[in-house]
């Protein structure tokens, strides 16, 4: 069976080069990079060569790259590690309610040390505002935290703006880049971020290794405490293999960046638009064009993500879903949420992202798959009804809007968090 | 993550769809918490002739949906009431801990199917002496927390 | 020519049946275990089968184990979860002076929260007394937190007795067992601990990857927050790769262990005797018995550790020193400090760490080569002099104990950390 | 970590040793911080004709004892005292940054092996009229925090 890996937003395949790197950390380089013997010093040098080259791919200096056990220890370093900076000094920090729960927990989290919580609304594409920030900004506010693109919806913040008025008034900017270093441009200095987030897995590396960006002069508490690594900003045995294959992947990712990303956005676009146009009562979550080059999430009303995905599965296809069924909470996802997306179409929602590996013999497929799927469930469900109907229009602010098949549909204007469903659709 | 039992019945449903003219028709969950289970049932002599179902819902609502209707065509009204949320799971050979709360309601929906043929039809003699007012299925708006998973 | 890897204690070799265990998951099995589709379960199942063989090896329940990014994670998680838990109820926590850093830093970094930290001392051979243990113990006390054996001295403390005397109080037992899982007998219920740390790569598993026990019943509070991960215990992808070949190494170590531990003794008995007979002045440090049967540290008077170990190096034996040159920070290892040595003897430590590829050829290529090095450095030293004369004599409070040529020298009676140098050494 | 000339001069350490009868010797350091340097000189019509070390202490304390006697054999009195720990550190091709500071004081144990050699001779034309008590090396107590080292 054809197997087709939409879901790149969850995890990608370690690019072959980047294994290759990594077996001789894993076989005879085995030495404790901290040793001075020369089993340490042969794990130290590429070590050196893979923080140079983390460090190019988002323009850093290489020491301001701390790695990191994955991408939300970068994130909880980031907040909690300022905040144990900034106590007894400044108490409120800024963050958005679609951020990852890496840093929403985080930053909820410090509550309990008597920090005081802005968590800022998005509109119907997921955009935060500027003047929001702005307006939420104080002189205790030691940090903003908003992420740079959304890991669900793919909508890109105007990370620049906002890391301007964070330093109005002498706040650090954290970004949460997860989802799109590797994937999008990124200069730290051209963003105006003090504190930026990684993953290796997400481009191509391995698993459970990250990294922290901390600009010169920046100082934060370290959240694991110990030995003296990472010039003691993080403690523990580096793990050397990872770092290494982050710091591969890092430098094949900045080589391929422009292109990747061209033909990404190609194939994501046929995608969008093949599946809007083919299957009715859809809608795309997320900004239509400020907007991951690989992240398509599409709402089909009537059905049910989790539902969807094993179908999908069953077809060889894999994605992923904002439903509550998938995680086993009542919730549906908090981003779908607060871009005002009524629960019922939250359900029904699924992202398919796409990586080096996807072509479009792969997304026809899928648009080949996929109508027959939602077909099949439709008829399946007592919410919908065959002439077309909409059968849970009585949850609809607006149901005659609100269903619009062949067709992009966002909103014309944002939203705010408090969006009826209609609002958010149209 | 589910059975193979799940995914047979999740992926060959049986008994999809509606009766032209139902005796009985019980509908359990709402959309806000992504499972709804509609089942509609013919009653002759007292026996689950033929039932269909709808659902919108996860891959367990839509297999415990399907299970259900299985178990109870050709059952009494008195032996179907006596089918619970927890024997449909066992005949699909267990569901995911996270899925035996909001996902695994077929059962009700089936009760509240007989309920409703059994209001229509009050005093029929197929009604077999059972009070439709004592039937009653859990409220259905399910906000605990669901267990944990990885 | 030959390379003798007498560092174990600072990493070990990946065994090749781990690596091989882990090429799947570096390679076609990449999905992410929290995916619902084929790719997610497929990453799944072998991680489940890691938590069970990594539970085995400490006798606890497969549910009970977090997998961390390595050990000092695990600490972290360990102290500071205990201590966010126990905000507002218990302030107090007792560790002692021989902790690892992950440890003894993680327990002062508590301090700026307003807890109360008491750091117990140890005596000659680097043993925590129970007794003080207890006397230090009030009904604030949240955690009691001593390591299982020393990674320095390889000293292993009497776990079962302080952890009831933990227990007596309601205070939570940890214990830092990253230098003796898989080297030692553990089993958790036998320990009486609360929580366990360890680290694969001390056991021939990669680095970048560890575990916490956390008995079941005991709630702490995550170290690292998002998402639901690990039982909501540990937030972020999991390292797959790393997970499964920690957990094949767990069960490699099971199932080898009683052998191979008997071996190494046999091995370091032979390494410490030909060292303390065939090199005046040296002195064994740690307890001659209660110790790691990997784990020979051994002071050379007049010489300094850097220097030896650079000798060492270029003869192709790696090794490890307690001296401060190493680390570059002019106060050497806390833990010799602890013991009572003096900053001259502890200036002189070697630690050399036996492992399964150790043979007893590699030993005696060790014995041969040593004594010249010593020598060599000697007869470089201005403290030195040749008729074999104490030149710091001046610094000692009894020069003519202190160097005893031919036979392991250790304490009569366990001295307090205030202990000069002479007492430290009889 | 180390330069090869470094471990050149760590590994044959060039003049390592006594003089008979010293014209003059310097120590700096002490074993609770890790690293004694001891240089002892012979001294003819005001140049350093021989010169000899003894270190006790790290492969950069042992490398620059071993650099400062190359760079001073030869040299006047004058000359001598103008080598700097730095300029051994740079004719060492650098050292790690941690090691710039205790382990980097080979030209001191020089400096004050001069000043021993001209009090001892004091008013002799080999002076050349340098002042005993205008050489001066730092405090060689340097309880200062290290640069960070990974
Ligand atoms: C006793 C002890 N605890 C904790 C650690 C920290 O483990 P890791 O370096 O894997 O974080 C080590 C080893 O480095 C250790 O020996
Ligand atoms: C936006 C974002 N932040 C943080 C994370 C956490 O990264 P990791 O799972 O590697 O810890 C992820 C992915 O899981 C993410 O998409």
């Amino acid at each position: 069976m054809r197997r087709v890996y939409l879901d790149h937003a969850a995890t990608t395949p370690v690019r072959p080069e980047v294994f290759e790197a990594m077996i001789p950390y894993l076989t005879e380089r085995f030495g404790n990079p901290s040793s001075i013997h020369s089993f340490g010093r042969e794990a130290r040098m590429e070590l050196d060569r893979a923080r140079e080259r983390t460090a190019a791919l988002i323009g850093a200096q290489p020491e301001e790259i701390v790695f990191t056990g994955g991408g939300s220890e970068a994130d909880n370093h980031a907040i909690r590690g300022a905040a144990m900076t900034a106590l007894g000094k400044r108490n409120h920090i800024i963050t958005s309610a679609i951020e990852h729960h890496a840093v929403l927990d985080t930053v909820n989290s410090l509550k309990a040390l008597g920090f005081d919580v802005t968590v800022l609304p998005v509109n119907g594409y997921g955009l935060v505002d500027p003047a929001d920030v702005r307006a939420s900004m104080t002189d205790r506010t030691f940090m903003v935290s908003i992420m740079h693109a959304n890991n669900e919806v793919g909508t890109v913040q105007p990370i620049r703006e906002i890391a301007a008025i964070a330093h109005e008034r002498g706040a650090l900017m954290h970004t949460d880049a997860v989802q799109s270093v590797g994937h999008l441009d990124i200069d730290v200095n051209e963003l105006g971020v003090d504190l930026l987030s990684m993953a290796a897995h997400k481009f191509y590396g391995p698993k459970g290794v990250g990294a922290l960006y901390i600009r010169k002069g920046v100082r934060i508490s370290p959240l694991i405490t110990g030995g003296g690594q990472e010039r003691k900003r993080r403690a523990g045995t580096e793990n050397t293999a990872g770092i290494v294959g982050m710091g591969v992947a890092a430098e094949l990712a900045m080589a391929e960046l422009d292109l990747e990303r061209a033909r990404e956005t190609a194939l994501r676009d046929r995608l969008i638009a093949g599946l809007l146009s083919t299957i009715p009562h859809t809608m795309l979550n997320g900004h239509p064009t400020m907007r991951l080059p690989n992240n398509v999430n599409i709402s089909y009303m009537y059905v049910e993500g989790e539902s969807l995905l094993l179908n999908l599965d069953m077809a060889g296809i894999a994605a992923s879903s904002g439903s509550a069924c998938t995680s086993g909470s009542l919730e549906p996802s908090h981003v779908l949420m607060a871009m005002g997306i009524s629960h019922e179409v939250a359900h029904g929602s699924v992202r398919m992202s796409i990586g080096r590996g996807t072509t479009e013999e792969d997304v026809d497929y899928v648009l080949g798959v996929m109508p027959r799927i939602v077909e099949k469930l439709r008829s399946m469900s007592p919410t919908y009804d065959k002439k077309g109907e909409c059968c849970i229009k009585d949850l609809c602010a607006n149901p005659q809007d609100c269903m619009r098949a062949g067709g992009a549909s966002a909103p014309n204007a944002p939203a705010s968090v408090s969006a009826s469903m209609g609002q958010a659709m149209r | 993550m589910y059975s193979d039992k799940v995914m047979d019945h999740f992926s060959n449903p049986r008994n999809v769809g509606d009766l032209d003219n139902p005796d009985g028709v019980g509908q359990v969950g709402n959309p806000v918490c992504g499972d709804i289970m509609r089942m509609a049932i013919a009653v002759k002599d007292g026996v689950i002739t033929d039932i269909k179902f709808k659902t919108f819902g996860c891959g367990a609502a839509i297999a415990t949906s399907s299970m259900v209707t299985e178990l109870a065509r050709g059952k009494t009204l008195q032996e179907a009431l006596e089918l619970s949320n927890k024997a449909v799971a066992e005949a699909l050979g267990g569901l995911p801990p996270v899925k035996m709360h909001c996902s695994n309601l077929a059962a009700d929906a089936l009760h509240l199917a007989i309920k409703d043929y059994l209001e229509r039809n009050a005093g029929a003699a197929d009604g077999a002496g059972i009070d439709p007012a004592s039937i009653k299925v859990e409220d259905d708006d399910h906000h605990h927390d669901a267990d944990t998973a990885e």
